[in-house]
């Protein structure tokens, strides 16, 4: 494979790296904070699977970037200008109802983005989705049946809900922009064409929003630039405390 | 005394002798058999301050979740807080068939009518401590449940047996951590040292007062609950400890530590048992603070749990429907 | 037409004429002065969208003095954003010298009813954030304000005064900020032109659309609350930043710069509007978190206000007793 | 002056320097986030004199320290461990009733402390001392008017500022611990006798509870470390954030 190609491979390998941790390293903060305790040890479980997905792609980028780079010095010696992951991420975990209508509006996507990934003509980007699909099965039977338990529940976690959704819902568009990178791996097979996975994403989500009794809305207001390293003010916070011992102690063994 | 209560008492006296009997026959006890009322609430107090002290345990480790510095150790971080969650509800889960319910359960946690483990008062101040909190309070920790697994309770064995299997696999990510640390520069030993240093000696502690003046002791050995002394496993723990120390180069910071030929263990320093007292008394770093934070998730995650219900209720009336 | 209501109608007619003979004559307008409705709306709109993009622009920036990389520089940030919340305060009270209450004022800002300044829908992200934000958002800020002076509501022309000192006060710190990057390494060198590159065109679009696109453009000028034209304005902005660039060796990321001898100006490229209207539509970053950020702060407060009312009660009825 | 006193003299500059710093940078949390906006510029103007102090208090510790330290590399470049400020500055600044109540008794503390140490032996120290008690008076006029709005305000006012008390006064012996080095500086006349402000700070203290209708607990618990490092875990997220940058890029001009 050319180098030109490895560069943009690792790239992509990178941002769906960046995704996974940055998303596990949100949801691990839920750990002692859960509403209750069965429920802290299952959203601890899903921010494991999540780092283990982060670091099956970050190290694939590491080894096609070369030069020394690693898993580590990937997520741990970039500042928030040069990370890549989308803004629906990086957002603070907020409350429960917040929590859990992100991670269902990303378990549906990622369920139909992994199934496609798996047939990516790249055989450790497919390794990684079949392992990962098999998580967020998973993950997607829990979120879903939360939804369901908010929507239906009490008036407040309805609102709540509701009230979750709307703040998230400007935030998804972005997970279906195809850019000039990923619509070239995209011609070659490699990666997946976000784009043509909205209309089934959006089917599924009103499926369950209906059974929920909440609305799902139109995005009146969408905001994007994860990609270029354009994020919001909440990464830096998040990657000074993620970062501080690498940064404070450099060129350490852990 | 009437016929009435004497035949009450003479039944009484029957079941405990038979208790006992079963007690000095290595027999499990199982939530369904008699047992006395006071080796119930025995058991409840310490099941259920077992358990708070694995989840109010996930604080001090939680605190270096988000700043691990390396992915490999945040993802074993991780695993090993999730594991402590789950040992705290196997733990109150035993606790139940004791016949109180969760609510109870956290609600002595909040009052402080129920206590957790007193080492948790300290802070997490450092990466190292992870170490030293794998190395130490969870080793000291299985010194104590391997001893547990012969528990006379059922329910409370059978769950050491499990805790034990993840709980030396913690022990040991906690010592590579130490042992990682002491193998690089400077500021990375003096990190693991430090560590070491504050959590050494409330590691001690955790095994309680000698027996001599331990309040419990006496009526829990009697029952089984309690398999051996606490002088006994703290001296265990103490002789494991000081070879795996040496073994990567940390000091323990006890200039009384010595081998005794003579007793074929380690002679060690006496405790500051102002110190182990002032802790529990309320002066720890952390007393507040943790419970706080316990009363602070619950209290946020109340509607949450109403929601949860409401729909299972809805749910249970719609399949009677 | 009824005889009083014609009269009423001459009467408004000769206020009027009055009121922009005034006007011409450069004489400032106060508070107890006669002034058209329509005039004391422009301006309650125009200041009180001033003061509420000072107290907005205290976000992104406060956003930094956590992480400012020196005590200097934490002080002198912290003294800006102090500033800051100064102008908000004077052009409070300007407007409300207009008839407006502080709770009506506050209540447009969380309803969206009152705007603020554009540009804070951009985020800080990076320590030469702070450095763009002073040189070219403070910059166009100080380009509008000097222009202000000039306005014709006496409370407001005097307000911009005090804030013109401190405001330019900022920009040179802005300036400062990104020179000594500039002077640093590599990494620094690419942090303060990724901030440039982000904060350039919006700082353009401070200014506000073409005057031919701007709504309230026209009657502002004839009652002077508007001195120049927002192209006018922009025009001396670029004019002067471009040099100030060149001098630091920053690129300001627009192709199309280029000194035009003929028109004394530096010609500049088109800015693209359909960022600014959809910025201002609610697809900045920040839109959503600035308005939110504003309300929290303020429900959290109310039991505050409330205890500062019922005290100020307490010692007025003490007073009058 | 001798190098092991210039060593002690240092060392008691720059617990001052970081009690200060951790004050002010607390205190400039409020930024943007207080009550009202003329409380917000209050604030933010305590939280600039602390700031100010610790850079004199800093700057003359790395004097007399020497080798390139400086006021930056002390704040800077220490972890949590080697910070010796004590733990009442950085614990978070909780709600409005909880930093008001830190605010009063710290100046009530710091009025008797500066005013003692305006005698020191040691011309800086007394130098800086002169500069910031002129700071502290309109502090503590300003935090005693607090406490009796507060504390005479509404029932909840009232009941927020004794929460706030009780959940503080624990950390209040610290202020009055002397350790073997400032035992040493006293008698040298450079350094304040903290414990013999305990009665005084307490006499003072509760005129002004009792004004304001509030009860003013005997500390059953108590709280220390700060001096030996022996922190809360409240002060690593608080470097993290602070000198994030500094440790990203280390070794810079800014």
């Amino acid at each position: 494979m050319s180098n030109v190609a490895n560069e943009k491979i690792a790239a992509y390998a990178n941002r769906l790296g960046d995704d996974s941790l940055i998303h596990g390293h949100r949801l691990s903060e839920w750990c002692s904070n859960g509403p209750f305790l069965e429920e802290d040890l299952a959203m601890t479980n899903v921010a494991l699977d999540y780092i283990g997905r982060a670091r099956n792609f970050l190290t694939y980028a590491a080894e096609l970037i070369g030069g020394g780079a690693t898993e580590d010095t990937l997520a741990y010696e970039r500042d928030c200008l040069e990370y890549t992951n989308l803004l629906i991420y990086e957002l603070p975990k907020g409350d429960f109802a917040f929590t859990t209508a992100r991670q269902y509006l990303l378990d549906e996507f990622e369920l139909l983005f992994l199934t496609a990934l798996c047939n990516s003509e790249d055989s450790t980007l497919a390794a990684v989705a079949e392992k990962s699909l098999k998580e967020t099965r998973y993950h997607l039977r829990r979120s879903k049946e939360w939804m369901l338990r908010l929507g239906n529940g009490t008036e407040e976690s309805k609102e709540k809900l509701q009230t979750a959704v709307e703040q998230l819902i400007g935030y998804t568009p972005e997970l279906f922009e195809v850019d000039a990178l990923e619509k070239d791996l995209i011609s070659g097979g490699i990666a997946v064409d976000r784009a043509g996975l909205e209309e089934s994403w959006r089917s599924a989500c009103e499926k369950t929003f209906d059974e929920a009794g909440v609305n799902m809305p139109q995005a009146v207001w969408r905001v994007k630039g994860g990609r270029t390293g354009f994020h919001t003010e909440h990464l830096g916070h998040l990657l000074a405390d993620m970062q501080f011992v690498q940064r404070a102690y450099p060129g350490c063994q852990w | 005394m009437s016929t009435m209560n004497l035949n009450r008492s003479q039944d009484e006296a029957e079941l405990e002798a038979e208790f006992q009997r079963r007690i000095d026959n290595e027999e499990k006890i199982e939530p369904k058999d008699w047992m006395p009322e006071a080796y119930r609430k025995n058991l409840i107090r310490q099941i259920s301050q077992h358990a708070h002290s694995e989840v109010i345990g996930m604080q001090p480790e939680g605190n270096w979740i988000t700043r691990a510095p390396s992915l490999h150790r945040k993802a074993v971080l991780l695993a090993k807080v999730q594991d402590e969650a789950g040992h705290g509800l196997y733990l109150y889960s035993a606790a139940e068939t004791l016949g109180i319910s969760r609510e109870e359960l956290i609600d002595a946690l909040h009052t402080g009518a129920a206590k957790y483990a007193s080492i948790f008062n300290y802070p997490s101040l450092s990466w190292a401590d992870m170490g030293a909190i794998g190395w130490l309070v969870d080793g000291a920790a299985i010194v104590n449940q391997v001893s547990l697994q012969r528990t006379s309770y059922g329910p409370y064995a059978r769950g050491m047996v499990r805790i034990c299997k993840e709980e030396s696999f913690h022990q040991r990510q906690g010592y590579h951590i130490l042992m990682t640390l002491m193998e690089g520069d400077e500021r990375q030993r003096k990190m693991a040292q430090d560590a070491v240093n504050r959590f050494w000696w409330p590691s001690l502690m955790m095994f309680g007062p000698h027996d001599s003046d331990s309040e419990h002791s006496g009526q829990s050995m009697t029952w089984k609950i309690k398999r051996q002394s606490n002088d006994e496993l703290r001296q265990k723990f103490v002789d494991q400890s000081v070879e795996q120390a040496e073994a990567i180069g940390l000091t323990l910071p006890d200039p009384d530590l010595r081998w005794n030929e003579e007793r074929g263990h380690y002679d060690f320093g006496e405790i500051d048992w102002d110190e182990f007292y002032s802790v529990i008394a309320g002066n720890g770093h952390c007393n507040r603070d943790r419970v706080a934070h316990h009363r602070r998730a619950h209290d946020e995650g109340a509607w949450v749990r109403e929601a949860l219900d409401a729909y299972e209720n809805k749910r249970a009336a719609a399949r009677t429907a």
